[in-house]
């Protein structure tokens, strides 16, 4: 598997769709169990390791999904974006089917990133929502995903689908920068970054260890579930193909 | 090619001036936006001043986009648009001339209107100026990505809210600079931020928008 | 010059054809025959480049038609079943745009004389939405008049609507465009009477069926 | 870590709601897709079986 | 009669379906106009709960006159108008399905997302009864008379702004006692006077535009 | 039943035809003739009821049209250049809803039927925007195969965009209706091959021609 007749390893061969489905069946239980895994970790040092804050009591323990999600929310995007591309320009079927398949999670990360800050925003700032610029402009991310599965259910047209679907992403990928740096050029409620590469960490080690394995949690399980839905996509775009017909209907 | 945009430009100007109505359409819409607000809200002067800046430019935005709803469909019914895609000029030139022609009937016209309107609402002078150039700025950039929207959602079932919800998150950032740019002046710090922002998003848009349009009208004419 | 090789569609959950390979060179008339549903409307928007196919692909002079988009859409002129008119324009005003954006002059004068060639040009000043049916079509094929230098004309149902005289005018347009070493497409379910140096006949029925036998 | 019991556990010095509605909104929302994931590959796949089976039909009549 | 009323009604209700978009569409732009609101006016809650009730009913108003295009223009375009004037049944009765089904799909939906968008503005819960109260009161009027309006301008140059034009002078009476009667409420004084007005109008608008909007559609397919 | 007397109709600046008198009674099939433009579609609007004449009137059993004008409206079935299809129904949808507002039950069995005379029965279940040109027309003549009762056809160009099977098709249920009594009012630049008790044919280029040299 992934050699070509040559011998040697080749992306191409898993490019095609044919021969990514058994590959993807292969990874998705590893990546699935890698992510029960860190969540229970970071789970357990969340809830069991760090320390009570001292301004903020209990209440910031829902920084342990809130911000991977935030983050996964944003990254999902980018990669969405990126397989868009990718898609539209070298024409790839698997591509586009990926980007399909990413949106959904994504969009469910942006949502457990809103509904988490709406619940952490209610004891910490006294409101549940303000028209901040992070906050809306996550709700605006919310809003490309929605738009993105939605076009792309619109149109009947599987190929047009695919396009118009890259074209709005890689439009939309502008928010992205917009979201992480709107803290910055917005001076609001909502706090600035506090993990970067520049500069050492200004929060607890442990709750920082427990942010970045929650992160990586997220992380494998939306691998998991993306190729598990490429896996679906794959079967319903390729009815037509033989080795479809023969993987489900015994023959063709 | 220039000689093409020029054609566009020509043709869509003199279609709008035939149909008089569609341009003063988003004109029209627009100052019945923002009158409708006093009438519905009350005529307390200090509220109505505060309100103005966000009133107006939500106005602009909302005349902006539902005239993006003719953009490109009628064209694409009467066939129109085939001719455009085997015009043998390069696509964008043709979309950056419907692009303009758009904003010179939808955008411009609001930025002329907005000082009286801010009148209306008691804004002060450099408040008005701001909201002008504001204006000036952020309505190319809505008639830009709006292009983008509408060539996307062309022809597709339900596009009226589709063009709005993808067009919508993308207006945004231009909503808030914008409104924010008069509500500084107002608040006594500069507007040159928000100004030189919107900007940015101006050039960005012009650099941009007219490929993803020309790329999202070949997918829809498949 | 115009090549279709082993060209396939597929719209929706239909095959409308496969495997339509065929030749077109100078002075030949290409006529598209078929029932109605058959897919000629859809080879002929594959031949212009506005649909992709399913399968196969068109060569120009050798090129595949992709490759340089633009070179290719000027050296054709389609005229499809919308008369890509504009109801609020008048004829003279329709029949300008159109010109200039296929790159040729528009001025008036010669406008003015397609427009008579048609028999429409007395209405040359009427917005194109008062016309009547076949006097739209007319303007829409007063394009043809002005563009005997371009090549390739690519014509779906050209005399619908049209009464007599206008279908023995268009006729006549026809033959001396092939016999000036043009080259024309058409599809129409009433017979025609073009004189060409060599008609070819492709009939999509035909196709279908050895499809559904395979 | 010593929450001591478990009241003190699900109070959360007091902010239980919030954070237990964020964690439990967050399982739930995970276990939903997953639950909608399996129902789409189970459905997908019944879908193509019927699809195919009437291919066949039809080939058999034909031939 | 009632039999061709219903396959209107039901024609129209199942395009609607199929073309979601469309109905959608009224609704998602209520809710737009609604929520850009906060954007562009700024987040102080006092401030947004006094301009709730005109904002609420200004971008109802609003939702509902551009649905009007929408209503008989297509109908018009594919034939379908002329075939419903020969059907054989009084045009009335055709006339009344389609503004039923044209209320059912852009008032209904706004009556019923109004207290969820009131709650956003943090409007008591008493003020909130009365604004579904006063709209679902309200916007049959508004389609009544968006009817008429929408039947005369069939067609003519520059529909469009034309039908705003026709249809405010006549829209704003609704707006005022609409805003007014949520206004009221959070005053302290009653909303009945304002109810029972808006009643008034209604019962009047039922009786009287589907005979002028019917007029009004053969005059324009002459 | 139907008579025409001194008719006249002027669009904008132009007089199309004017003392246009004609009689059409049971099985007879009425021919309408002439150029483009000359005014066949005004005339038939004018049959329907749709379009006022400028002068003249239009009598049905005796009484003017507009005197009853539901009455007569159920009197007849029109199908003009517009198809009277919803883009985003099906075929079998917009076929129903038509049959519905004519009065007539709109039972899928019949309707089904209806659409398989004229070969779309296949596209039944398909939104009318897919279907071709022909198609389209297709699932709106099945209109006339559900109004053997009504006594009044009036089509114009009703074979525009069929296909020679589809006009055979179209043709003898034209027959079929004059034989039972009907009558046809038509409008087309092909011949027509259909029998009728009698053809009466206006030609509407010699009112005119008369009138300019009036
Ligand atoms: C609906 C409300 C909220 C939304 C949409 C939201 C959104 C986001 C986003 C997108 C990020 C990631 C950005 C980045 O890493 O730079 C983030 C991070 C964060 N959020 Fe929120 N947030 C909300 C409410 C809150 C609240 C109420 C708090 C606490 C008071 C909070 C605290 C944080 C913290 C501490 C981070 C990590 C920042 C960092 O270290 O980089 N958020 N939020
Ligand atoms: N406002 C107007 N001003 C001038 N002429 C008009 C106006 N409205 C319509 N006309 C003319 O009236 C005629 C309408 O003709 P009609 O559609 O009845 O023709 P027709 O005989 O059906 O032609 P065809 O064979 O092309 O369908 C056209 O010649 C048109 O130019
Ligand atoms: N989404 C779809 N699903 C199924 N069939 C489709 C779809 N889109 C198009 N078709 C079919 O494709 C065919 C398109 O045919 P096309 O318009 O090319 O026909 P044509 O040969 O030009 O016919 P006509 O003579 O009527 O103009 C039609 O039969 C139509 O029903
Ligand atoms: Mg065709
Ligand atoms: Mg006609």
């Amino acid at each position: 598997m992934g050699m070509s007749k040559t011998g040697r390893f080749s992306w191409y061969y898993f490019s095609s769709p044919q021969s990514f489905y058994p590959l993807a069946g292969v990874l998705q239980p590893w990546f699935a169990g890698l992510a029960v895994a860190l969540c229970a970790v970071g789970l357990y040092i969340s809830f069991f390791v760090a320390p009570t804050d001292a301004t903020q009591g209990d209440a910031y323990r829902i920084i342990f999904i809130h911000v991977p999600a935030a983050w996964m929310s944003m990254f999902l995007y980018l990669v969405m974006g990126f397989w868009s591309g990718v898609g539209l320009v070298l024409n790839t079927r698997l591509s586009s089917m990926v980007a399909t398949a990413l949106a959904p999670t994504g969009a469910l990360f942006t949502f457990i990133a809103l509904w988490t800050g709406a619940l952490w925003g209610k004891p910490t700032w006294g409101t549940w929502w303000v028209w901040d610029a992070r906050l809306t402009s996550e709700l605006i991310l919310l809003f490309l995903y929605i738009g993105f599965m939605a076009l792309q259910a619109a149109i009947d047209d599987q190929r047009r689908a695919d396009k118009a679907g890259a074209v709005l992403a890689l439009v939309g990928v502008i928010n992205i920068p917009i979201i992480y740096f709107s803290v910055k050029w917005w001076s609001t409620l909502h706090q600035g970054a506090s993990v970067s590469m520049t500069s050492a960490p200004t929060m607890a080690k442990t709750m920082l260890l427990g942010m970045l394995i929650m992160a990586l949690g997220f992380w494998m399980y939306s691998i998991a579930a993306t190729l598990a839905r490429v896996r679906c996509v794959i079967l319903e775009r390729e009815r037509h193909t033989d080795w479809v017909a023969a993987e489900i209907g015994g023959q063709s | 090619m220039i000689r093409a945009l020029g054609w566009v430009l020509r043709r869509d100007l003199l279609l709008a001036f035939r149909r008089r109505g569609d341009v003063v359409n988003a004109l029209v819409f627009f100052v019945i936006v923002v009158s409708l607000f006093p009438l519905g809200v009350g005529p307390e002067a200090s509220q109505l001043r505060n309100m103005a800046p966000g009133v107006l430019w939500v106005a602009a935005l909302l005349a902006c986009m539902l005239s993006l709803a003719r953009l490109f469909a009628p064209d694409h019914q009467d066939g129109t648009l085939e001719q455009m895609l085997l015009a043998g000029e390069p696509l964008v030139v043709l979309v950056a001339g419907k692009v303009i022609s758009h904003w010179l009937m939808s955008g411009l016209p609001l930025v002329l209107m907005a000082p009286l309107l801010g009148l209306q609402f008691d804004l002060p002078a450099d408040a008005l100026g701001v909201l002008c150039v504001s204006l000036l700025l952020g309505t190319p950039v809505l008639s830009l990505i709006g292009a983008v929207g509408a060539a996307l959602t062309l022809g597709v079932r339900g596009s009226g809210v589709l063009v709005a919800l993808l067009v919508l998150p993308l207006y945004v950032p231009v909503l808030i600079f914008g409104a924010g740019s008069v509500g500084a002046v107002a608040a006594g710090t500069g507007a040159e931020a928000h100004l030189l922002l919107l900007g940015g998003f101006l050039a960005l848009a012009v650099v941009l928008a007219p490929w993803a349009c020309a790329a999202a009208l070949r997918i829809a004419m498949e | 010059m115009l090549e279709a090789r082993q060209l396939e569609c597929t719209r929706g959950e239909r095959r409308l054809f496969s495997d339509l390979s065929f030749k077109l060179s100078r002075g030949q008339l290409l006529r598209v025959a078929g029932a109605n549903g058959s897919g000629k409307t859809s080879l002929l928007r594959i031949m212009c480049g506005l649909l992709a196919p399913s399968a196969g692909e068109l060569r120009w002079r050798g090129k595949p038609i992709r490759a340089e988009r633009e070179e290719y859409s000027r050296n054709l002129v389609f005229i499809g079943h919308l008369n890509a008119l504009k109801d609020d324009l008048t004829a003279l005003e329709n029949l300008q745009v159109a010109a200039a954006l296929a790159g040729m002059s528009a001025e008036p004068g010669r406008m003015l004389a397609a427009l008579e060639r048609f028999g429409v040009a007395h209405c040359a000043k009427l917005p194109a939405k008062v016309l009547s049916q076949g006097q739209r079509r007319r303007v829409a094929l007063a394009r043809l008049e002005l563009s005997a230098a371009v090549p390739l004309w690519i014509l779906d149902e050209p005399f619908s609507a049209l009464d007599v005289a206008a279908v023995m005018e268009l006729e006549g347009l026809l033959a001396a465009h092939l016999a000036t070493d043009g080259m024309v497409v058409l599809t129409t379910h009433q017979e025609v009477q073009v004189v060409a140096h060599a008609i070819v006949r492709v009939d999509l029925d035909l196709h279908t069926a050895a499809l559904l036998a395979a | 870590m010593n929450w001591g019991s478990w009241q003190n556990f699900l109070a959360m010095g007091g902010y239980g709601l919030y954070v237990w509605g964020s964690y439990a909104v967050t399982l739930v929302v995970l276990i939903a897709e997953i639950v909608a994931l399996i129902a789409r590959r189970r459905g997908v796949i019944e879908r193509l079986a019927k699809y195919y089976a009437a291919r066949r039909r039809n080939h058999e009549t034909e031939a």
